[in-house]
């Protein structure tokens, strides 16, 4: 049987809001997808073998998930914090992480500079052991973990508030360390959380461009030299023009969304909506 | 045994403070209070879940107040259960075992004796959200006991059942409690709920303890009006039950039997509501199995109804309305018949 | 009186999360701070003074605003479309609307130019009403919108879902029609989640670099040139090194840190914790 | 008049169907049923904030299935009452006129009138938040009322209210709807609610309408095993209330005169729980004001206990247990006695 509501006629305002959604869909789709029809198949596929981009697309990809790895192991201890601890300033210091989403990404660049350039403080201890930021894959790194992690954090955090706090103190009277609790029962009910974070995180750095540009332009990785995807795109721009650009930054425009849908499907999947 | 010693613990609003205890091993115990009262943090503090400000806590000679609470050997069941959702039944009673890191058949060995216990055995394979709030109360009493703690503390764990599921509950708590012989710290808000299980109950009101005792002799000696209360609207006996005439039960409370419906036999509390009670000049044959002499001894008017307390002895407390009270003509002193039915009367 | 615990050993694990996040928080911030007072308030001042830099920061302001104007009118409708409508895909639109943070940036104003040139489609449409994309202050503002706008819908669809629909119905009830339903109970009911909304789209719009940087380098602004203040940042760094371009740096973070804390302080008050 | 005529509401899980229904024109109508038998929902279609699939809902002769709730002239309160908690009590009550556009003086006349007539003047100022459960209950029958809706629709109106504030809450609805004489449709799971209030009922199962009638007629004639299991537990009669002697009141229920604590006159109903009744073979004189002979007229064995239904007439039917069942002896056509005291029985 099929359904069939009674007929009424839809209001002004449903309309009118359907109408500016579509529009604000159509803004963001079109762009996007208008790029990626451009180029044949065959164009996409030797764009793909061009040495120089897919050198960039694994220098990215890797990049990122360093990245994200390293706001693991520092984000989540912090976002785990926030969602139980209670603290005088606790407000603010949620606030200030979300920082580095709206600090000027070139700007974020010559401040991370300031800090890990080989001639300053945090810069030459590194050196000692043999890390050197600017125009090297730690750079990059550094660049992506700095603009990214906010994501991370505030959804690990998200995820812990929802752990009911009751568990783990059963836990512990059930003999777990503060650690065992925090393994064994907070860390898998709060994982769907923070995989997506990490998602989140891991795309985020991957389109980082300002600050990976001011850091890390050109960087040695696995005995050549590469950029990172937005940069070698936005080369492309300045030096060839639009037209030239254009199967590049449809390549990356694909993978980031192959990438970033399929890692947000096995973090929702078997998830009721 | 537990000691409980001038603890102070921060509620926020306000101070749960002066709290002095000593439970005896074994012994089921009660903390009765009103919600709000900060019962929950209490068991917390005492569990080491919830810091404390001044105090001490001691158990069987050992002071814990600074260990962290999975050394305690205490256990805790929460009002709503708290149940792992990621594990099935058998991995929540698995839990503490597991962290204990014994010997794989002997954990399989523990948990099956343990829902055997509790009566779960069934459901070993199910998780915890396909099971009703009966079977999740159930299986954390498991999950606790299978780690044989020194003490037991329950966080109101009957408010969320529904009536029959209650009653059903608290025959098991007391099995429980006589089978594995912990002891046990229960917290509610429900008096009668205080009187059907606990040996000795703590009253507690904002945030102070009120008066510690017997269940009776809250009942009958409450040494505040708040107490006074809890407990004033109820007519608690103990007693000896023996199989009456007829099959039916007789419950010999002092002097005076009652025929009540119960299958239990033994030493057995019963209680009875005051609006139960018919008060009559004459003896009044009926229904009713119950029908005593006795003699007014108080008298207390609350608007439109009379509390008459008459004594047979024991005392028993009687609503009625102001009408009938005049139309009786009743003052101290006056003899008067009171009858109830065998049935009006709860048994435990 | 003062409230003194129980002196009870912290756990070792309370110990290493506070630790870890120190490390985030001090990777976060110190770069910023540092970058902020390496110049001497006169330097600042005297920098602030120099016409490239006030008129680029004067546009960065007023582009981002028209920004979270636009953001306002086309994504408030469909954050409230999105909390109140079920329908099929609807879990997967909302994933959709997060790609703009995902997709390079460099990408993302490739892609725009695509759509939004002067010889493409929307380009042209615009183009006869006198409206052009490309190195314009229009352009600006298209770039801004795109990578800043699902902040501003997230919000606002989370602060719809807050609203308890049954106010609507009961205002439907008694006799009001659609459109004053939603502006007398859905939006003064939502409006704190809408205005940090709001606060994170501009300040996440007046951040960008990628795609402005692609879209609209160099634009004609009441009677002068100017660059958006993240592109002047990198500019200077690229022709006159770190040296030379900490101040502006500086500047432009300390604008940022300014407008965003004080605004999101303005969102936030009166609200418990 | 109300007329619903064969509606079909999608659920989700299941379908609301065959609903048909026809309400008079100041009616205090009830709809009863179980949790989840979709009665909010149904609410929601006449006032037309639910689509329906199929069927029609007409209103005073006009078809209003099409029409957008604004212009339907339906009033609704939900459960948690749904104050706008951004509006103080003056603005939520004036928010109706304000929408309509009224002069500045005329709102405020309405609004201080039903303020007087509901009894919230004295909170006018008050943000919602800030009030009782009865307090924001009758706000929110303020803000509708002062928009005249021909029909007054009202989800649960009393479930969220302890029993005090219900019983109030119950006449002060039953004094409004003397007063403003609106139709009222009123959903409810409590059947000892349906009789307090409403004039008809409709008993709604499983998606369905099991039947439609008096609350006597539900009671007397149960057209199903559901219905049945609603009613079976109680007496309910109509009589008519006047002075007694000694000032308590005299229940004429159509034969006999029951002695009732009672301060209402005329035309009442009173309700009586099966369980306060006492059986005897002879008459008892005691505190329980009321004793009549009467004949056995039906047997209805369930377990430890018996129903047995006494006929004076009218019938009473009463709950006493196995073994005074079998003590006296009863079966039917045997002249007994029953008594119970005035203050079990509930005049309303």
């Amino acid at each position: 049987m099929t359904k069939t509501h009674v007929w009424r006629k839809p209001d002004g305002m449903s309309i009118i809001f359907v109408l500016l959604g579509v529009i604000i869909l159509l803004f963001i789709f079109a762009p996007l997808l208008k790029t990626v029809v451009s180029s044949s198949p065959g164009v996409l596929w030797n764009t793909l073998l061009d040495e120089e981009v897919y050198s960039s697309i694994l220098l990215t990809i890797y990049a990122a998930m360093i990245a994200t790895l390293v706001g693991l192991f520092l984000g989540v201890p912090l976002a785990y914090l926030l969602a139980r601890r209670q603290f005088w300033g606790k407000r603010f210091l949620e606030g200030l992480i979300d920082i580095p989403i709206v600090i000027p990404h070139s700007a974020a660049g010559v401040a991370l500079l300031f800090v890990f350039g080989s001639n300053f403080l945090a810069g030459e201890v590194f050196h000692t052991i043999g890390i050197s930021f600017f125009n090297s894959v730690a750079g990059v790194v550094i660049a992506m973990i700095f603009v990214s992690i906010p994501f991370l954090i505030d959804s690990a955090k998200e995820g812990f508030k929802t752990v009911d706090v009751r568990l783990e103190k059963v836990a512990r009277t059930l003999g777990a360390s503060p650690w065992r609790s925090f393994f064994r029962v907070s860390l898998p009910l709060a994982w769907r959380s923070i995989f997506s974070g990490s998602v989140m995180m891991w795309a985020r750095g991957a389109s980082e461009f300002g600050a990976v540009l001011i850091l890390a332009y050109y960087v040695p990785f696995f005995g050549h030299y590469a950029r990172v995807a937005p940069i070698l795109v936005a080369d492309r721009f300045a030096s060839f023009g639009l037209e030239y650009a254009q199967p590049v930054t449809a390549i990356v425009i694909l993978i980031s969304l192959i990438v970033f849908i399929s890692l947000r499907t096995i973090a929702y999947r078997g998830e009721k909506a | 045994m537990i000691a409980i010693k001038n603890l102070k613990v921060d509620l926020g609003d306000f101070l749960l403070q002066n709290i002095d205890l000593e439970i005896n091993s074994g012994e089921y115990f009660i903390i009765l209070g009103p919600t709000g009262a900060g019962k929950t943090v209490l068991l917390e503090a005492i569990a080491g879940l919830y810091p404390v400000l001044e105090g001490e806590v001691w158990i069987d000679g050992r002071e814990v107040t600074r260990l962290s609470p999975e050394k305690r050997r205490i256990g805790i069941v929460y009002q709503d259960y708290s149940l792992f959702p990621h594990l099935s039944v058998e991995g929540n009673i698995a839990f503490g075992l597991r962290l204990r890191k014994y010997p794989k058949a002997s954990i399989k060995e523990k948990v099956n004796a343990i829902a055997e216990i509790v009566g779960v055995t069934h459901l070993l394979e199910r998780k915890p959200q396909t099971l009703s709030g009966g079977e999740q109360q159930k299986v954390a009493l498991a999950r606790v006991l299978v780690t044989e703690p020194e003490v037991l503390l329950l966080d109101e764990p009957l408010s969320a059942l529904d009536p029959e599921t209650k009653e059903r509950m608290q025959s098991t708590l007391k099995e429980l409690h006589r089978r594995v012989g912990v002891t046990i710290i229960h917290v509610t808000h429900d008096f009668e709920e205080a009187v059907a299980l606990g040996e000795r109950v703590a009253v507690l009101n904002n945030g102070c303890i009120a008066q510690v005792g017997a269940p009776e002799e809250i009942l009958r000696q409450p040494s505040s009006e708040f107490v006074a209360h809890f407990a004033l609207s109820r007519n608690i006996f103990t007693g000896k039950a023996e199989e009456g005439e007829d099959g039916h039960a007789c419950v010999d409370v002092g002097g005076i039997k009652l025929r009540a419906i119960t299958e239990l036999k033994g030493k057995v509390r019963l209680s009875l509501r005051p609006e139960d009670i018919i008060i009559s000049k004459e003896p009044l044959h009926s229904t009713a199995r119950n029908c005593f002499e006795g003699v007014v001894s108080d008298i207390a008017h609350r608007g439109a109804v009379v509390y008459v307390t008459v004594n047979l002895p024991p005392d028993f407390i009687c609503l009625i309305t102001r009408q009938s009270f005049e139309e009786l003509g009743l003052r101290e002193g006056v003899k008067v018949w009171i009858t109830f039915k065998a049935s009006a009367m709860h048994v435990f």
